[in-house]
């Protein structure tokens, strides 16, 4: 009975941003394929070439966030299909710590590495 | 139940020939999803190697020195089966933007009859994009 | 029904107590369905033949069942036979051991849900002519299987029960004045296709999360909690309360929109619809606590 | 062994209620039902239910409707109290949330039907009986009422008293479908039986699978009157091959019937110059099956109903859901072919004896709904009458039982001594158990031992076990679907809208020898679990007593009145037969007696008018 189900955790929050970051992924994402495969061939990127677009403030900006919604877009994504799937318990806190760490490691390398393109560090 | 028969899982899969367009989108969704975000980690992982090109380390790439970053890249690049790889996460990435566009119209209840539908349509665009990209994708591979 | 003396007093407009369909705002979706599914094959070239039917068996307790088999039987057609015609037919002439809930024969009591040919249907909804020969019956994926085609409601109940599935206002008229709660047509007509739920659990048995996450409500449940948390004879508190319900880790949140439910519905219920609506409801209550 | 206060021996409309009402009493109620409370055949009610609701209407004209309905065999204090009650019960179902069809003004609708004279059948679309139910079951969720499903009640535990009016009730026993496991349900206050029709009984109905006359054969066979069993209603267009209703909404749009030649029978054959297809029921039942037996049916068996010329558009706006329901149920295309309907029984008017509490002759024994016999319908029952009676003698049934006091009841029960004693039925077989066991009798022999109601139960609970084992032990001999078959037949074939003496005869022949075969029935499913061969085989033995007192009143009913028609006969006696007719079990050798209907309502006398159509 209702006892089952008394997980009073609201998931409301994870939909709703899953399905913000998607509007805005599609747009970026977009935008960086055609950017990165059709603008420049991705055969021809250089070091010089990206430092140069890293320089651009707006660029890196929009280049962080990218990453950082695709981040949670994507490790949210596997943690529901994983839910969906019935995990729970231990092994699903367990989970949820690993895909944190990860998506914190990803993003902390990432914005690492766009810091350098960009020249900054 | 202690004396019951759980069948398990394989009527799931096992009968994929009966799954209908909703379960398709719901299965290459996912699919795609998970490629994506694997994806992501290592192309990550590879653009790191912008941290030692900045250090300024070197390597040789067709008998030139060139530092770490553009070699990288450009060694990968010149790669068919990577060149092929690159059109595959296209086609996965078009699909799931496609569908996701889809799901994302079903989320504000737009359409719903037309679900199946628009299944249909993402994936045929899919294909289409895909097919259409290839030769930009291919120029000057290994050549 | 009318006795005989009253007839001509009533007979300018025959009206019948079992009046099918006789509700006044012609409803839209009734329409769209009302395009008849393919009648297939002529009927005319099975008469006379025999169905073949590959029916499930499985009995805990009898020796060559426990390992689950599947029985042909060959069943004469008649004109208008449906799946559970058939299986009546199997169970009465053949092998009276075949096990299968049943009860109404005719789409209102839910009990004879089974998975046909790969798709969960009604057998007594399921004409038998339309369907590719053998027939496989089984029972309800996704549900343990009591026997045969009997599978363990429990769960089903249990989720059904775990939204609070009654209505809920402390506040009603009197009802020795004779005095309704007032209800907008437009209203009712919201939740009409949600209330038409005969609880047969084909979405359930439908639905690959239903599959995967045991807790998760599953479509037939939250179609009820929309039933109730739209309709506006409910005051605000009680549907924010169920709007609490539905909205935790395995509600709403798990539906994948794999449609599927929608598909198999007897009822024509647009359960994706509701379960979509159902989340906009709740990120809308959310989005007003920020 | 289960133990509870109330316990209401099944949950359609009527069970559910008389346990809301005996919990809202205070008691501790359970509900003991062989179907989840959801499956229960209410769901298939359609058309509405009968309430003085709007101003201009008022209780009284409804009771004077449903006496004449019932073709002045309706006892007045029951239809006096159904008329009185039904408004506000009806209204409680509102409160408790039914989504009934509304008003422009968001009031609850109400629409003509047969019959009344004051559009007062309160519907929520044309699935009223759907809502009811699950409205209900959702009150008994919210009360936590406890539900035992899927517990077939094979007996009731009653004292053996020689005078069945001295008898107590004192629960029930029944099995877990599930686990075959057989228990006693001890009932500290009263039993109420609400079990359903017996549309079983004939092999063509629009009553569901589960429809098998459990309560009247548990509670006749216990020393209950049946009363006014001959009383069955039949719908002239049902299908062929399930039973499924078409509505009079097809011939009311101008639907036509044919019979296999093609003629429009009901003018050509002269059954109702005047209005034809639009007749009334019982005529239009009667005519179709006229026509088949003189050959004309198609295939023997029905007739054609017809709307084709109706035009498409007409048809899609209007009788839509009659596509799918022929679709769907018949694998019939109305738009292209004419549709097959044949006569089905529909309901029964007669039932377990009550009075207006729900009260039988046996102390702590109750009954409400299809099952019962108040006696509101009398001789027919008008549409929209019968789920009002579910809610307010279930209610009734269920306060009462709980120990609340409604005061006394007019009607009276019972087979006592001052009844009129049918003694020269012309009867063509003994009626009644053949070689009687104590174990088929439907009272535990224990010597009139009364004061221990434990022990009662485990005897009777001892008593169905050993049955059980009897039955599953048997390894030939002849199965339960053969015999039901052939009495169904039977009953389709002589005690069908078209009665006649010799008719009737044969049918009870026939039930003789059903009774006889059963002797040697058997159980060939081993196994214990779902077992529902043997359920069925149990529903079987009860199908064949109702049928039998089915056919019991129609031979003695010499005259035609209401729904039952005899070719001998055809016009309303009232000289001799404004009385109902009762049949007792008598440990097995039953009696015919008669009471004489009350037609002296609360302030006025109800006068029989000549019926006319
Ligand atoms: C097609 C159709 C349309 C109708 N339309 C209308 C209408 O429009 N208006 C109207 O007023 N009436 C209508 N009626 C009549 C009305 O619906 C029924 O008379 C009424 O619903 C009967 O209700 P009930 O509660 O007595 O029995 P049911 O709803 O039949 O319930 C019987 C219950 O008893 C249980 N039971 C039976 N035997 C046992 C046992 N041995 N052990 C345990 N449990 C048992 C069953 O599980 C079930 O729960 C219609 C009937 C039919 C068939
Ligand atoms: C470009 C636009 C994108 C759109 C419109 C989009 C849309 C969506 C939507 C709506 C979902 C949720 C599906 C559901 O819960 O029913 C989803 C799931 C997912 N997305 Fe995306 N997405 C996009 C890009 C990405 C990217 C870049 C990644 C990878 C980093 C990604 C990885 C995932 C994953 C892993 C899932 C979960 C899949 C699953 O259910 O198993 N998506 N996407
Ligand atoms: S929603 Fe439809 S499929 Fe699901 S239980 Fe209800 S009627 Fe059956
Ligand atoms: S099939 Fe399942 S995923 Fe959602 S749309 Fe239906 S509940
Ligand atoms: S038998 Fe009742 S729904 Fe099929």
């Amino acid at each position: 009975m209702a006892e089952r189900y008394s997980s009073f955790t609201p998931g409301g929050t994870g939909w709703l941003l899953q399905r913000i970051t998607a509007a805005f992924l599609v747009v970026v994402l977009a935008f960086h394929f055609f950017q990165l495969h059709f603008v420049n061939h991705a055969a021809d990127v250089t070091f010089a070439g990206t430092q140069a677009r890293m320089e651009n403030v707006g660029y890196f900006l929009t280049m962080v966030l990218f990453l950082i919604t695709a981040t949670f877009h994507g490790v949210n994504g596997v943690y529901n299909a994983l839910v969906n799937q019935g995990l729970s318990g231990t092994p699903k806190k367990v989970v949820f710590g690993v895909l944190t760490i990860a998506s914190v490691a990803l993003v902390a390398q990432g914005t690492y590495v766009a810091l350098v393109m960009a020249g900054m560090i | 139940m202690s004396q019951s028969y759980n069948r398990g899982l394989i009527e799931d899969f096992s009968r994929w020939k009966e799954f209908s367009a909703g379960m398709w989108a719901w299965i290459f969704h996912k699919f795609t999803g998970w490629m994506l975000i694997g994806y992501l980690f290592t192309h990550i992982a590879v653009l790191s190697s912008a941290i030692g090109a900045a250090q300024g380390e070197t390597m040789m790439l067709a008998g030139e020195q060139v530092d770490v970053y553009t070699g990288t890249i450009q060694g990968l690049e010149s790669l068919l089966i990577i060149r092929v790889l690159e059109v595959g996460l296209l086609a996965v990435a078009v699909f799931h933007i496609l569908n996701g566009l889809r799901l994302l119209m079903v989320d504000l209840g737009i359409g719903l009859e037309a679900q199946d539908k628009s299944f249909y349509a993402s994936l045929i665009l899919t294909g289409v994009i895909t097919v259409a990209s290839v030769p930009t994708f291919l120029t000057g591979v290994g050549f | 029904m009318s006795t005989q003396q009253q007839e001509p007093e009533t007979q300018e407009a025959p009206q019948d107590p079992e009046m099918k369909g006789a509700e006044s705002p012609v409803d839209e979706r009734e329409r769209e369905s009302g395009v008849v599914d393919q009648t297939s094959a002529d009927d005319a070239d099975l008469e006379g033949e025999t169905v073949h039917l590959k029916v499930f068996r499985y009995d805990p307790e009898v020796e060559a069942k426990q390992e689950p088999r599947f029985d042909d039987f060959h069943v004469p057609f008649t004109k208008g036979m449906t799946v559970l015609d058939a299986v009546m037919y199997a169970r009465d002439e053949y092998d009276s051991s075949l096990t299968f809930r049943h009860s109404c024969r005719q789409a209102v009591c839910g009990s004879d849900a089974f998975f046909v040919n790969g798709k969960q249907r009604l057998g007594c909804k399921t004409q038998i002519s339309e369907l590719e020969q053998p027939v496989r019956i089984e029972p309800l994926p996704h549900q343990e299987v009591v026997k045969d085609l009997v599978v363990d409601m429990e769960h089903f109940y249990d989720q059904m029960h775990a939204v609070e599935p009654y209505f809920q206002n402390e506040d009603t008229p009197d009802a020795s004045a004779l005095e309704e709660q007032r209800q907008s047509r437009e209203n009712r007509e919201k939740i009409k296709m949600s209330t038409r739920c005969i609880w047969c659990a084909s979405c359930v048995s439908s639905c690959n999360i239903a599959a995967g996450d045991n807790q998760y409500l599953g479509p037939a449940a939250i179609n009820k909690a929309y039933r109730f948390a739209m309709d506006d004879r409910e005051p605000e508190e009680v549907k924010e309360h169920r709007l609490r319900i539905i909205e935790q880790e395995h509600g709403v949140w798990r539906c994948q929109t794999q449609f599927s439910c929608t598909e198999v519905c007897p009822k024509d219920i647009p359960l994706t619809e509701h379960i979509q609506a159902l989340k906009r409801e709740a990120v809308k209550k959310n989005l007003k606590f920020w | 062994m289960y133990e509870h206060d109330v316990i209401v021996v099944g949950a359609g409309g009527a069970g559910l209620r008389a346990a809301i009402a005996a919990h809202e009493a205070g008691a501790d109620t359970a509900l003991v039902t062989k179907l989840h409370p959801v499956r229960s055949h209410t769901g298939a009610a359609e058309g509405g239910i009968n309430a003085a609701l709007q101003e201009g209407d008022d209780w009284e004209l409804h009771a004077y409707d449903t006496m004449k309905g019932s073709d002045y065999l309706g006892d007045a204090p029951a239809v006096e109290t159904l008329a009185q009650d039904s408004p506000e019960d009806t209204m409680r179902l509102e409160h408790w949330g039914m989504p009934f069809s509304r008003e422009e003004d968001g009031r609850v609708s109400q629409r003509p039907f047969g019959g009344l004279s004051y559009p007062r059948t309160t519907y929520a679309g044309a699935e009223t009986g759907h809502h009811l139910l699950h409205v209900m079951y959702e009150q008994v969720v919210k009360r936590g009422i406890q539900v035992y499903d899927e517990w077939y009640v094979m007996n009731l535990a009653t004292t053996d008293e020689p005078d069945p009016n001295d008898r107590t009730c004192h629960g029930v026993v029944a099995y877990d479908v599930q686990s075959g496991q057989i228990e006693g349900f001890k009932a500290n206050d009263g039993v109420i039986l609400a079990t359903g029709g017996p549309g079983q009984a004939f092999d063509h109905t629009t009553n569901a699978v589960s429809c098998t006359g459990d309560g009247h054969a548990i509670a006749y066979r216990a020393g209950v009157p049946l009363e006014d069993m001959e009383f069955i209603q039949f719908h002239p267009t049902s299908l062929p091959s399930t039973g499924v209703l078409i509505s009079e909404g097809v011939r009311g749009e101008g639907g036509i019937l044919y019979n296999e030649k093609g003629e429009r029978f009901m003018f050509e054959y002269g059954y109702a110059n005047n209005d034809g297809e639009l007749a009334s029921r019982d005529v239009v039942s009667r005519a179709e099956l006229t026509e088949v037996n003189e050959g004309r049916g198609v295939n023997d068996e029905y007739v054609y109903l017809d709307m084709r010329h109706l035009g498409e558009e007409r048809i899609l706006d209007r009788l839509e859901n009659i596509l799918h329901l022929a679709e769907d149920f018949e694998g019939v295309d109305g738009l292209v072919e004419p549709m097959p309907v044949k006569p089905g029984q529909h309901y029964a008017m007669g039932g377990i004896e009550t009075d207006e509490n729900g009260q039988t002759n046996i102390d702590g024994l109750y009954a409400a709904g299809e099952c019962a016999c108040v006696s509101v319908h009398g001789g027919n029952r008008l549409g929209g009458n019968a789920l009002p009676e579910l809610i307010v003698f279930g209610k009734r049934a269920g306060r009462h039982a709980a120990g609340e006091d409604l005061g006394d009841a007019q009607i009276e029960t019972g087979y006592g001594e001052d009844v009129e004693v049918e003694t020269d039925a012309d009867l063509p077989v003994t009626p009644g158990e053949v070689g009687i066991e104590p174990a088929d009798d439907g009272v535990a022999a224990d010597g009139g031992v009364t004061a221990d109601a434990e022990g009662l139960l485990e005897r009777t609970v001892e008593r169905e076990r050993e049955r059980v084992d009897r039955l599953m032990d048997k390894d030939d001999g002849i199965q339960h679907a053969e015999i039901r078959q052939k009495l169904q037949k039977a009953m389709t074939d002589y005690v069908n809208v078209f009665r006649t003496e010799e008719g009737i005869k044969k049918a009870l022949k026939v039930i003789r020898e059903c009774r006889e075969e059963y002797q040697h029935v058997y159980v060939d499913d081993p196994s214990r679990t779902f077992n529902t061969d043997l359920q069925q085989t149990y529903e079987t033995r009860n199908l064949i007593d109702v049928a039998e007192t089915i056919a019991l009143g129609a031979l003695v009913r010499n005259e035609f009145r209401g729904a039952h028609w005899r070719k001998e006969r055809q016009e309303r006696d009232d000289e001799n037969w404004l009385k109902h007719t009762l049949i007792s079990w008598n440990g097995g050798k039953p009696d015919i007696f008669y009471r004489p209907v009350i037609l002296e309502g609360e302030e006025k006398t109800y006068e029989p008018k000549v019926r006319s159509y």
